[in-house]
C-alpha cells in the first residue's frame, strides 16, 4: 500500500465507523436524539456550570436528572433505545467523587458489563457513552456531547433496538 | 513609527485573525500570556532585540501584525526554549517565534536581521544540496551573501588546517530525495499560502532559500 | 544494547573527534551502533526557523530509515538530538500531521523509535556504574563544569530525561570517571550556536557570561555533549578573551574524550590536537595525560 | 468416572420411603418415567407406597430445585434428589433467601455427565433399557439395538465443561463422588466470534432469534435465578417490558431477563433447553460469565456468592474506561 | 386525570432571548394533563411566584411545572411556592430551559424545540409525583471541629459561648495551627502570638470545649444530626493527668531533630512541644526517633520526670462519639517550592519560604527573632522577594491565586527595613490589596520603607559569589534587570493539606480540582457542604488570611449552633422505600446501600387459604436513606424505589423525551 492510500484509510478512519450501519439512509431533517442520565451532585451541576459558563454545544441531548449513577437502571438506557433514542450519555461523579460515596463504584461495575452486553446484541458501541463528568467540569460536559452526537450523526438513526408500528 | 498612537479599534478583525493565526500555527494558546515577564527575563538575548520576547507576545495578542513581522527579536531568537521552559502558562514562546519567522519570511517582511536570514539560506541550501550540511561551502556562500568577507577568516583557517571543515561536500545517495524534500515542503506551502489568501495578491520573494 | 547510529553533518566535519571517541566508548561499554544509511542533516535551527513542515521532514527521513532498521536512534548531537525528538513529538499524537510528513519523505513514518542522545544512553541506560568499572585511568584532580547547554534539556516536554534546570547526568559521569565537579549556575544557559555566524557580536556576549561562571566556580575545563557547544565555547574563546580583554584558557572537552583517556585510550588518538584551547597542557598538569 | 444413575433407583426409593416413613419429610421431589424412555418426568411423592415410582436414569437432565418455591410457605421438610449442577441451583434459591436450607432435604447424585436425549432418540435405538459406563463412552442398549455413544459426542454441552460433578450440597448421597474434573475446558469460542461480528451483523443474528420468541416464560419458569416472588414481566405498573409481540419488546424482555441473571446464573442451560423455539438464549449468559470474569477477575461466576458480582466493587482495581 | 399548570419562565432575556416562549407555551397546552399554561418573566420574583399561587388556587390545580433554570437554582424557592398555595411541595417538577437550553444553544429553533422537550419530561413526571412528607429526627447535641488552628477555635469557641458542646479534634500535638508560627500579622502588625494565645487558652479553658490533640479522625457514619466519629487518639506516651508540663523532660532527652514547626530552621527533641506556648502544655514522644524506641535503651525522660508521667506503652485509642454537627477546619501546607529548579529552592540555603521568614523573624523562633540568613549567619542587606512562586502557574499546577501573598509579602518588606534595615526588592506580576486597610499597607511599604516593586516573574536565581543574582525583566521598562541579593524570599503558594481528599472521601465531601473543599454554593452557601450537617471553616476551602478565616469559622459556627439548637430536624422524605407486597426478600439491595439503611424485616401476611405466613422483605431506614437509589438497581422486581425518582419516574421521562 503507498503511503498516499494509508494516509487516506486513515483519514477515513477518522471520521469514524460508517461502514454497515449507514446503508441506510437517515431520512431527511434527521437529528441525533440523545438521552442524558445525569447524578443531580456532579454531571447535572456539570451540565449547569456548561451553561452559566456559556459553553456551547449541540442542543441533540436531553438530560434526566437522578441522585446518582448508582440510580442509572441499564434498563432504563435499553429502554431509550426501544422508545427512539439515537444515543445515550450515562454520566456520573468521578470514583471517589460519588456524594453517596460508593454509588458510582456500582455504576462502573453495572455498565462495565453492560455496554458490553448492549453492543453485543448489536447496537453500535459508540451510542452508549459513560463517562465521569464533575460538577466543575462544564467544558468536558459540553465536549462529551458534542463529541457524541457527532459520533452518532456519522451513525445515523438507531434502528436496532428501536420499537417499529 | 515609535512615537506614534497605536490605534487599536483600527487593527479589527485582521489582527484578530493574525492573533488566531499565529496561535493555530505555532499549537499554543497566545492569549494565555499574562505579561509576566519570565521569559524575557530568563533570554540570553534580549538584551539585544528591539522588543522584549514579551512583548512580542503582547503585540500577536493586540494584533499588531507588522510590529511583530518587522521586529529584529523574531530572527535574534536562538530558539534555546528557556522562555518555553519557565513559561508559567505553558504558553510555547520559542515556537511562537519559529512561527512569526517563517510566517515574515512568507510574506515577504524585509528581515530586521539581513545576517541571520541568509545564514538559514546558506545552510538550508548546502542541504538541499547535498542532502547534508556543507559548513566551508555554507560559510562561503554565506560571506557572499552578507559581504562579511574579512570576518571569522582566523577561526575558518585554523579550522581547515585542523580538519574541522573540508574542501568537499559530503553527498549523499539520496541527496535528490532530499531535494525533494524541499520542493514538496514549498509546493504545500505555496498551496496553503494561496488557500489563505483567498484571492489576495501573493506578493513576496521566492518561498524557498535554495532557489 | 544497539542503536541507530545517527551521527549528523558536525560530527562528520568540525566535530570528527567527537564522533571517533563516541565509537570509542561505545565500543569500550558494549553499546553497538548501527549508522543509519544514507542519512541526511537533521536541518538544525534553520530548518525550523524557516518552515515548521521542513524542520519535520528532514528528520523524519532519518527516523523511518531507523525504524526500518528496527533500532532506537542515538545522536550525540544535541542539536540532531532535539530536532528528532521534537519530531517525534509532534507527530506522536497527530495522525494527521504524521501522514503529511511521510508524503513529503516519500517514505512510511510511523513514529514507532525513540530518539536519545548519546548522553542519555550512556549515564541513564548504562548508567554510572558500569561506566565506572571500566575505568583505568581516573581523572584525578581533574576539576570539570558540566554544560549541557539548550537542546540536551529544553523544552522539558520534548526532551525530560534529565532535569530542566539542573541536570546531573553529565556529573554523575564525570564523578565516575573520578573527576571533580563544580556546582555552577550556567550549565543550561544557551551559547547562541545558531547565530555564530551572523551575530557574532552576541554569541561572543553568551559565550563570555559561560566562561565567565564556569572559571569563578573554580573549574579547571568545560565538559559538554555538542559540538555547536564545543565550537562555540573553544573556538570563539579567543575571541571573547580578545573582546573582554581577560584570559580563560578552559579547554572545552566533549565528554566522550574524557571517557576514552579514563578508558585508557591514548590521548593522541583522542582529537586534542584539533581543539583551539590546546587541553594537553592541562592534562599534563594534572598528570593524566 | 464410572456413574450410573440407574445404579442407585433402587437406594434411592429405599432412602425416600425412609424419610417419609420416618417423617423427616412429607414430600418428595424426584423423577418419574415420562412419555418415553429418553424424557423422564418431575414426581412429587408424598405417601410410601408412591416411592416405587421414582426412577433415576441417565436423562434426568433437568433440574428439580424450582419446585421447591411452591412450598417455602408450609410447614415440614420437602426431600430432593440433586446432581451437581442441580445443587447450584439450590444454592441459587439459598442465597436468595427465597429457599431456606432446614426446610429442604437433599439427596446428592454424583454424576459423570448426562446423556443429550434428543440426540439419542435421533438413533433409531428404540425405548432404552440399559446404559453402561465404558469410561470414554456410554453404551446405551435399546429394544431396537444398541450403540456405543462417544461422551464428547453425546453428553450434554454444559455436561462436557462441568466442575460440579458432585454436589455441593447434600444431606446424603448415592454412591462415591466422582472425579471432579472437566472433560474439555470451558470455551466461549461461540462468543468470541460473535463479538467480533460487525454490529449490523450482530443485530440481523439476534433479531432472527428475537423475532422468533413467542414469550411462553419457559425460560424464566425454568430458571433457578428467575425466583421473584413477583416477576417484573408481570408487574402492570410500571410495565417495563410490554407484553405485545413485537420485536422490540422481545428484544428488551431478553435483555432484561439476562440482565437480571447476570452475575447470578448458574449456568444450568435449563433455558436454552426448554425453550420451544430454539433460541440460543445461553449465548446471552456466556457473554455475561466471559466478561464478568474478564473484568472482575471472578473465575467462577456461576458458583453462588453472598454478594453478587455487580453488589460489589473494588475502588482502585476495577476496570476504570470512563474518565 | 390531573391538573397540571406549566409556568414558564422568560428569566428577563436569559431564556426569552433564546427560546421562544410563545412556542413552549403552545406545546405545553397540548400536553396530556396540562390544563393551565402561563409565562412570567421572572417566575422566581414575589410577583412571578404570586401568579403560580394564585393559578392553583383559581384553576384548581394539583401539580406544577415550572419551566425556568435548574432545579438546583429554584426547586426549593418553589416548593414553598406550591406549598404556600396549599399544595404538596412534591407535586411540583422543574423543566430546566436556562442553564440546560437557553444558555448553551444558540439556535433558537432548536433551543426552543428541546426546551419544549424538557417541558414535557417535566409534564410526564409530574403526573407520577405523589404528596410526600418530612419526618423528622433527633439531633445530638454536640459538634465536632476537626483542625486546631484560627479557624477551628473560633468556631469552637463560639458554639461553646452558645452554650453547646464541642469537640476539636488535631492532629499534632498542640492546637494554634499555621498562626502560631507567624511573627506579625497584616495589615495592624500585631503579633501573632498575643493575638492567637489568648484564644488557645480559652479554648482549652471553656467548660464546653474538648480538646482532642494528637488525633485524627478515621471514621464518620451517620448523618446530620447524627454522625458517629471514630477518633483515633494517637499515643502519646505521657499520662496527661499527671504531667505537669514542667519540661525537663525534654531538656534531658538526647535525641535532636529538625523541627516541624520551625520549618527546619530549629531543632526539637524526641519528646516535645512544639513550641513554648503549646496547648496543651504536655509532650509527645516521637516513637520514630525516639532512642527507646529504637534501641529498646535510654528512657531518660522517664527517669527525669517528677511526675512519673511518661507511658512508654501506651497505645492508639479509637474513640466513637456521636456529633450532631461536624465542622472542618483544616487549614493548608504552604507549597514546597523545589519544582522551581531556576529559583535554587533547596540548591542554595540563602533561599526561603514566606513561612521559613516568619520563624526567621520571629521572636520565638530559631534565631530568636534575628534575620539571619541559614547559609553563613549573615544579616542580609538586599533582600529579593519573590511573589506568586507557585500560585498563578499552571505549569507548576496551581492555577489560582493564593491569596494572602502581596500582603505577607509587603509584611516581610516592612519588616525587613524596620528590623534591620534590609533593602527589599519585591518582584510582583499585580499587587492585589482588595481588604480593608490593605491597599494603605502596601502604601506603606512602597513609601515608608522604600520597598522596590518590580513588576515582573523572576527567570532565574543564581549564586555569584555570596550573592544570589535573580533575574527578571523590569515589565514597565521592558529591560531585562539584575538583583543582587543576599537572601531570595519565596511567597509561595498556599494549597490543600495532603490528606485532604482521603479526609473528604472519610466524610463524603467534595473537593475541586485543587483539592480544597466545595462549598455548597459560591456565593449563597459558602460555609456548607453538599453534605448535610458538614460545615467549612478556612483556608481547608480555599486560600484565605486570617481575618477572613476567622469570620467564616463564626459562620460555619452559627450555621452549626442553628442546626444544634433544632430539637428534631426534618429530614427530604426523597428517600428509599421498599413494595413489601412484591419484595421476594432476597436482600441484595443490602450491601449496596453506603449508609446501612437497608435490612431484612420479618412480615406477617395472610395468603389464599386464610393462613398467615411469615417471610422476609427489605425495609429501609429513612433517616439513614440519603435517596441515592443504587438500591433500586439491583432490585429486579422493582420494589425497591426512590421516591422523587422511582422507576415510573423515570420510565415516564424517558418515553416522553423519546416522543
Amino acid at each position: 500500500m503507498s503511503v498516499n492510500e494509508k494516509a487516506a484509510q486513515a483519514a477515513g478512519a477518522a471520521t469514524g465507523p460508517s461502514t454497515v450501519a449507514a446503508a441506510t439512509p437517515a431520512p431527511e431533517g434527521w437529528e441525533p436524539k440523545i438521552i442524558g442520565f445525569a447524578c443531580n451532585w456532579c454531571t447535572y451541576a456539570g451540565a449547569d456550570l456548561a451553561g452559566t459558563s456559556r459553553i456551547q454545544y449541540p442542543p441533540n441531548i436531553r438530560v434526566i436528572r437522578v441522585p446518582c449513577s448508582g440510580r442509572i437502571n441499564p434498563q432504563f438506557v435499553v429502554r431509550a433505545f426501544q422508545r427512539g433514542a439515537d444515543g445515550v450519555l450515562v454520566a456520573g461523579c468521578h470514583p471517589g467523587d460519588c456524594h453517596y460515596s460508593t454509588g458510582n463504584y456500582f455504576a462502573r461495575r453495572r455498565y462495565l458489563l453492560a455496554t458490553r452486553f448492549i453492543e453485543y446484541l448489536g447496537v453500535e458501541p459508540e451510542r452508549l457513552e459513560v463517562r465521569w463528568i464533575s460538577g466543575s467540569e462544564g467544558q468536558k460536559f459540553a465536549d462529551t456531547v458534542r463529541e457524541l452526537t457527532e459520533k452518532i450523526r456519522a451513525l445515523g438513526p438507531q434502528r436496532r433496538l428501536r420499537e417499529t408500528l | 513609527m515609535e512615537m506614534e498612537v497605536l490605534n487599536l479599534t483600527a487593527v479589527g478583525p485582521a489582527g484578530a485573525a493574525f492573533a488566531a493565526q499565529v496561535g493555530a500555527e505555532a499549537g499554543t494558546d497566545v492569549f494565555s500570556c499574562y505579561q509576566c515577564g519570565k521569559c524575557s527575563a530568563g533570554c540570553p538575548i534580549s538584551y539585544a532585540m528591539d522588543y522584549q520576547p514579551r512583548q512580542i507576545m503582547r503585540l500577536v495578542q493586540l494584533g499588531l501584525k507588522d510590529e511583530a513581522l518587522k521586529s529584529s527579536t523574531i530572527w535574534l531568537c536562538a530558539s534555546c526554549a528557556t522562555c518555553t521552559t519557565r513559561c508559567p502558562r505553558e504558553v510555547e514562546i520559542a515556537t511562537v517565534m519559529d512561527t512569526l519567522r517563517a510566517m515574515a519570511r512568507r510574506e515577504g517582511y524585509p528581515y530586521k536581521e539581513r545576517n541571520i536570514a541568509a545564514f538559514h539560506r546558506a545552510f538550508l541550501n548546502a542541504v538541499a544540496g547535498g542532502g547534508r550540511a556543507y559548513e566551508l561551502g555554507m560559510i562561503l556562500s554565506y560571506k557572499m551573501a552578507t559581504f562579511e568577507l574579512i570576518k571569522d577568516i582566523d577561526l575558518g583557517l585554523t579550522w581547515l588546517r585542523q580538519g574541522k571543515l573540508k574542501f568537499f561536500p559530503e553527498r549523499i545517495h539520496g541527496a535528490a530525495a532530499v531535494r525533494d524534500i524541499f520542493d514538496k515542503v514549498r509546493e504545500i506551502e505555496r498551496k496553503e499560502v494561496a488557500a489563505q489568501r483567498e484571492g489576495r495578491p501573493v506578493a513576496h520573494e521566492g518561498t524557498e532559500g535554495h532557489s | 544494547m544497539k542503536y541507530a547510529y545517527y551521527p549528523g553533518c558536525s560530527l562528520h566535519s568540525t566535530a570528527t573527534e567527537y564522533e571517533e571517541t563516541t565509537r570509542t566508548v561505545c565500543a569500550t561499554l558494549g553499546v553497538e551502533l548501527a549508522e543509519i544509511p544514507d542519512w541526511n542533516c537533521c536541518g538544525a535551527t534553520s530548518a525550523h526557523a524557516t518552515n515548521h513542515l521542513l524542520s519535520l521532514a528532514l528528520p523524519a527521513r532519518d527516523l523511518a530509515k531507523a525504524e526500518q532498521m528496527g533500532l532506537d536512534v542515538v545522536a550525540p548531537c544535541a542539536a540532531c538530538y532535539n530536532r528528532m525528538a521534537q519530531t517525534i513529538h509532534e507527530t506522536k499524537d497527530n495522525e494527521v500531521l504524521r501522514h503529511k510528513v511521510s508524503q513529503v519523505i516519500g517514505a512510511e513514518y510511523q513514529g514507532t523509535v525513540k530518539a536519545k542522545s548519546l548522553l542519555e544512553v550512556l549515564a541513564a541506560d548504562i548508567g554510572p556504574k558500569v561506566v565506572e568499572a571500566k575505568v583505568q585511568k581516573p581523572l584525578k584532580g581533574l576539576k570539570v563544569a558540566a554544560y549541557y547547554g539548550c537542546l540536551l534539556v529544553r523544552p522539558p516536554a520534548v526532551t525530560g530525561w534529565d532535569d530542566a534546570e539542573n541536570p546531573q547526568s553529565m556529573e554523575r559521569l564525570m564523578t565516575a570517571l573520578g573527576a571533580e565537579t563544580v556546582d555552577w549556575s550556567h550549565k543550561t544557559e544557551c551559547c547562541g550556536a545558531s547565530l555564530t555566524i551572523s551575530r557574532t557580536d552576541i554569541v561572543a556576549k553568551l559565550t563570555h557570561d559561560i566562561l565567565d561562571a564556569a572559571k569563578a566556580a573554580g573549574a579547571d575545563a568545560i565538559v559538554c555533549a555538542c559540538p555547536m557547544c564545543q565550537a562555540n565555547l573553544d573556538g570563539r574563546q579567543g575571541l571573547v578573551e580578545k573582546t573582554y580583554k581577560t584570559q580563560y584558557h578552559l579547554p572545552v572537552f566533549y565528554f566522550t574524550q574524557l571517557m576514552s583517556l579514563a578508558f585508557g585510550k591514548e590521548p593522541y588518538k583522542l582529537g586534542f590536537a584539533r581543539h583551539s584551547i590546546d587541553p594537553r597542557e592541562l592534562l599534563h598538569s594534572k598528570e593524566i595525560a | 468416572m464410572s456413574a450410573i444413575f440407574t445404579d442407585h433407583q433402587a437406594a434411592l426409593r429405599d432412602e425416600v420411603r425412609k424419610l417419609l416413613t420416618d417423617g423427616t419429610i412429607k414430600g418428595f421431589i424426584g423423577y418419574a418415567r415420562g412419555r418415553d424412555s429418553y424424557h423422564p418426568a418431575p414426581a412429587i411423592v408424598t405417601r410410601p407406597d408412591q416411592v416405587d415410582g421414582l426412577i433415576l436414569d441417565q436423562f434426568c437432565i433437568f433440574g428439580l430445585t424450582k419446585y421447591l418455591l411452591d412450598y417455602i410457605f408450609e410447614d415440614g421438610k420437602m426431600g430432593i434428589v440433586a446432581k451437581g449442577c442441580d445443587s447450584l441451583a439450590l444454592q441459587r434459591l439459598i442465597t436468595d433467601h427465597r429457599v431456606s436450607r432446614d426446610k429442604v432435604h437433599v439427596i446428592g447424585l454424583p454424576c459423570a455427565g448426562v446423556i443429550n436425549a434428543e440426540k439419542v432418540a435421533q438413533l433409531g435405538l428404540g425405548n432404552v433399557q440399559k446404559v453402561t459406563d465404558k469410561g470414554a463412552s456410554f453404551l446405551v442398549e435399546g429394544d431396537k439395538g444398541s450403540r456405543e455413544l462417544a461422551k464428547t459426542e453425546y453428553l450434554w454441552d454444559k455436561c462436557l465443561w462441568c466442575e460440579h460433578h458432585n454436589p455441593a450440597v447434600a444431606d446424603s448421597k448415592l454412591g462415591p463422588e466422582v472425579e471432579n474434573v472437566a472433560m474439555k475446558p470451558r470455551d466461549y469460542s461461540d462468543i468470541e466470534a460473535m463479538e467480533n461480528l460487525p454490529p449490523a451483523e450482530k443485530a440481523a443474528y439476534w433479531t432472527r432469534q428475537f423475532s422468533r420468541c413467542i414469550r411462553c416464560y419457559a425460560c424464566r419458569n425454568v430458571c433457578p435465578a428467575c425466583n421473584c416472588r413477583e416477576c417484573v414481566f408481570d408487574i402492570a405498573d410500571p410495565r417495563w417490558v410490554g407484553n405485545t409481540v413485537k420485536l422490540s419488546e422481545q428484544q428488551m424482555f431478553h435483555f432484561t431477563r439476562a440482565w437480571h441473571v447476570a452475575g447470578r446464573c448458574v449456568d444450568c442451560g435449563e433455558c436454552e433447553r426448554v425453550c420451544p423455539m430454539e433460541l440460543p438464549l445461553m449465548k446471552l449468559q456466556h457473554k455475561l460469565q466471559k466478561d464478568i470474569v474478564k473484568l472482575f477477575g471472578n473465575p467462577k461466576p456461576f458458583e453462588p456468592s453472598e454478594v453478587e458480582v455487580l453488589g460489589q466493587f473494588r475502588a482502585t482495581e476495577d476496570p476504570e474506561e470512563f474518565m | 386525570m390531573r391538573r397540571v399548570g406549566v409556568f414558564v419562565c422568560w428569566c428577563g432575556s436569559n431564556i426569552a432571548g433564546m427560546v421562544d416562549i410563545e412556542q413552549v407555551k403552545a406545546a405545553a397546552a397540548k400536553m396530556p394533563n396540562v390544563v393551565y399554561v402561563e409565562d412570567n418573566k421572572y417566575t422566581c420574583s414575589e410577583p412571578g411566584q404570586a401568579a403560580i399561587q394564585k393559578a392553583i388556587k383559581e384553576q384548581n390545580l394539583d401539580r406544577v411545572v415550572v419551566a425556568a433554570c435548574s432545579p438546583r437554582m429554584h426547586e426549593n424557592t418553589f416548593r414553598r411556592t406550591v406549598s404556600g398555595a396549599g399544595l404538596n411541595a412534591y407535586l411540583l417538577e422543574i423543566a430546566n430551559i436556562r442553564e440546560h437550553c437557553s444558555w448553551v444553544h444558540p439556535d433558537k429553533a432548536a433551543g426552543t424545540k428541546k426546551a419544549v422537550d424538557l417541558v414535557r419530561r417535566a409534564v410526564y413526571k409530574v403526573a407520577k409525583n405523589v404528596p410526600l412528607q418530612r419526618a423528622s429526627i433527633d439531633v445530638t447535641k454536640k459538634a465536632l471541629v476537626i483542625g486546631g488552628g484560627i479557624a477551628g477555635i473560633q468556631a469552637a469557641l463560639d458554639i461553646a459561648d452558645a452554650g453547646q458542646p464541642v469537640v476539636i479534634v488535631e492532629k499534632t500535638p498542640s492546637i494554634g495551627g499555621h498562626m502560631a508560627q507567624l511573627d506579625k500579622t497584616f495589615p495592624t502588625l500585631d503579633c501573632s502570638a498575643c493575638i492567637l494565645t489568648p484564644k488557645m487558652v480559652d479554648a482549652a479553658q471553656n467548660q464546653n470545649i474538648t480538646l482532642m490533640t494528637w488525633s485524627e479522625v478515621e471514621k464518620v457514619e451517620g448523618y446530620i444530626g447524627n454522625f458517629t466519629v471514630t477518633i483515633r487518639k494517637k499515643a502519646r506516651h505521657i499520662d496527661t493527668t499527671k504531667c505537669t508540663g514542667c519540661g525537663i523532660c525534654w531538656s534531658k532527652c538526647p535525641a535532636k531533630l529538625p523541627s516541624e514547626f520551625d520549618l527546619g530552621l530549629g531543632q526539637r527533641k524526641a519528646i516535645y512541644v512544639p513550641f513554648p506556648q503549646a496547648i496543651p502544655n504536655k509532650p509527645v514522644i516521637d516513637e520514630k526517633n525516639c532512642i527507646y524506641f529504637k534501641t529498646g535503651k535510654c528512657k531518660a525522660c522517664q527517669i527525669f520526670c517528677p511526675a512519673g508521667a511518661i507511658a512508654f506503652d501506651q497505645k492508639d485509642e479509637l474513640i466513637e462519639e456521636k456529633f450532631g454537627a461536624i465542622i472542618v477546619a483544616t487549614g493548608y501546607e504552604q507549597w514546597d517550592p523545589s519544582p522551581y529548579g531556576e529559583y535554587g529552592y533547596g540548591r542554595y540555603k540563602d533561599v526561603i519560604t514566606g513561612l521559613e521568614f516568619e520563624r526567621l523573624v520571629n521572636a520565638s523562633g530559631p534565631t530568636e527573632g534575628k534575620i539571619k540568613r541559614p547559609s553563613d549567619g549573615k544579616i542580609p542587606k538586599d533582600v529579593v522577594i519573590i511573589q506568586c512562586v507557585g500560585s498563578r502557574d499552571e505549569a507548576k499546577g496551581i492555577p489560582y491565586c493564593s491569596k494572602t501573598c502581596c500582603m505577607y509579602s509587603a509584611k516581610h518588606a516592612i519588616l525587613l527595613d524596620e528590623k534591620i534595615h534590609a533593602h527589599p526588592y519585591v518582584f510582583y506580576m499585580d499587587v492585589r490589596t482588595p481588604g480593608k486597610g490593605y491597599e494603605e499597607f502596601y502604601k506603606r511599604a512602597t513609601e515608608e520603607h522604600h520597598a522596590t516593586y518590580i513588576r515582573g516573574r523572576v527567570s532565574k536565581v543564581y549564586q555569584k559569589g555570596d550573592k544570589l543574582v535573580c533575574l527578571g525583566e523590569d515589565t514597565l521598562l521592558g529591560k531585562k534587570v539584575a538583583v543582587e541579593a543576599d537572601m531570595v524570599i519565596l511567597a509561595s503558594a498556599m494549597v490543600h493539606q495532603p490528606a485532604a481528599s482521603k479526609l473528604a472521601q472519610t466524610l463524603g465531601i467534595s473537593y475541586d480540582q485543587n483539592h480544597f473543599y466545595t462549598e455548597a454554593h459560591a456565593k449563597l452557601r459558602p460555609v456548607e457542604t453538599n453534605t448535610a450537617g458538614i460545615f467549612l471553616a478556612g483556608a481547608c476551602q480555599g486560600p484565605k488570611d486570617i481575618p477572613e478565616t476567622v469570620a467564616q469559622a463564626s459562620a460555619a459556627a452559627s450555621k452549626a449552633i442553628g442546626l444544634l439548637s433544632k430539637a428534631k430536624l426534618e429530614t427530604e422524605p426523597l428517600v428509599a422505600q421498599v413494595n413489601e407486597g412484591i419484595c421476594s426478600g432476597c436482600l441484595w439491595c443490602k450491601p449496596i446501600c453506603p449508609y446501612k439503611a437497608i435490612d431484612g424485616k420479618v412480615i406477617k401476611e395472610r395468603i389464599a387459604g386464610g393462613k398467615t405466613i411469615e417471610r422476609t422483605v427489605a425495609s429501609v431506614n429513612a433517616s439513614l436513606c440519603q435517596g441515592c437509589g443504587a438500591c433500586t438497581v439491583a432490585c429486579r422486581t422493582g420494589a425497591m424505589n426512590v421516591l422523587g425518582f422511582t422507576n415510573e419516574h423515570i420510565l415516564a421521562e424517558v418515553d416522553a423525551l423519546c416522543l
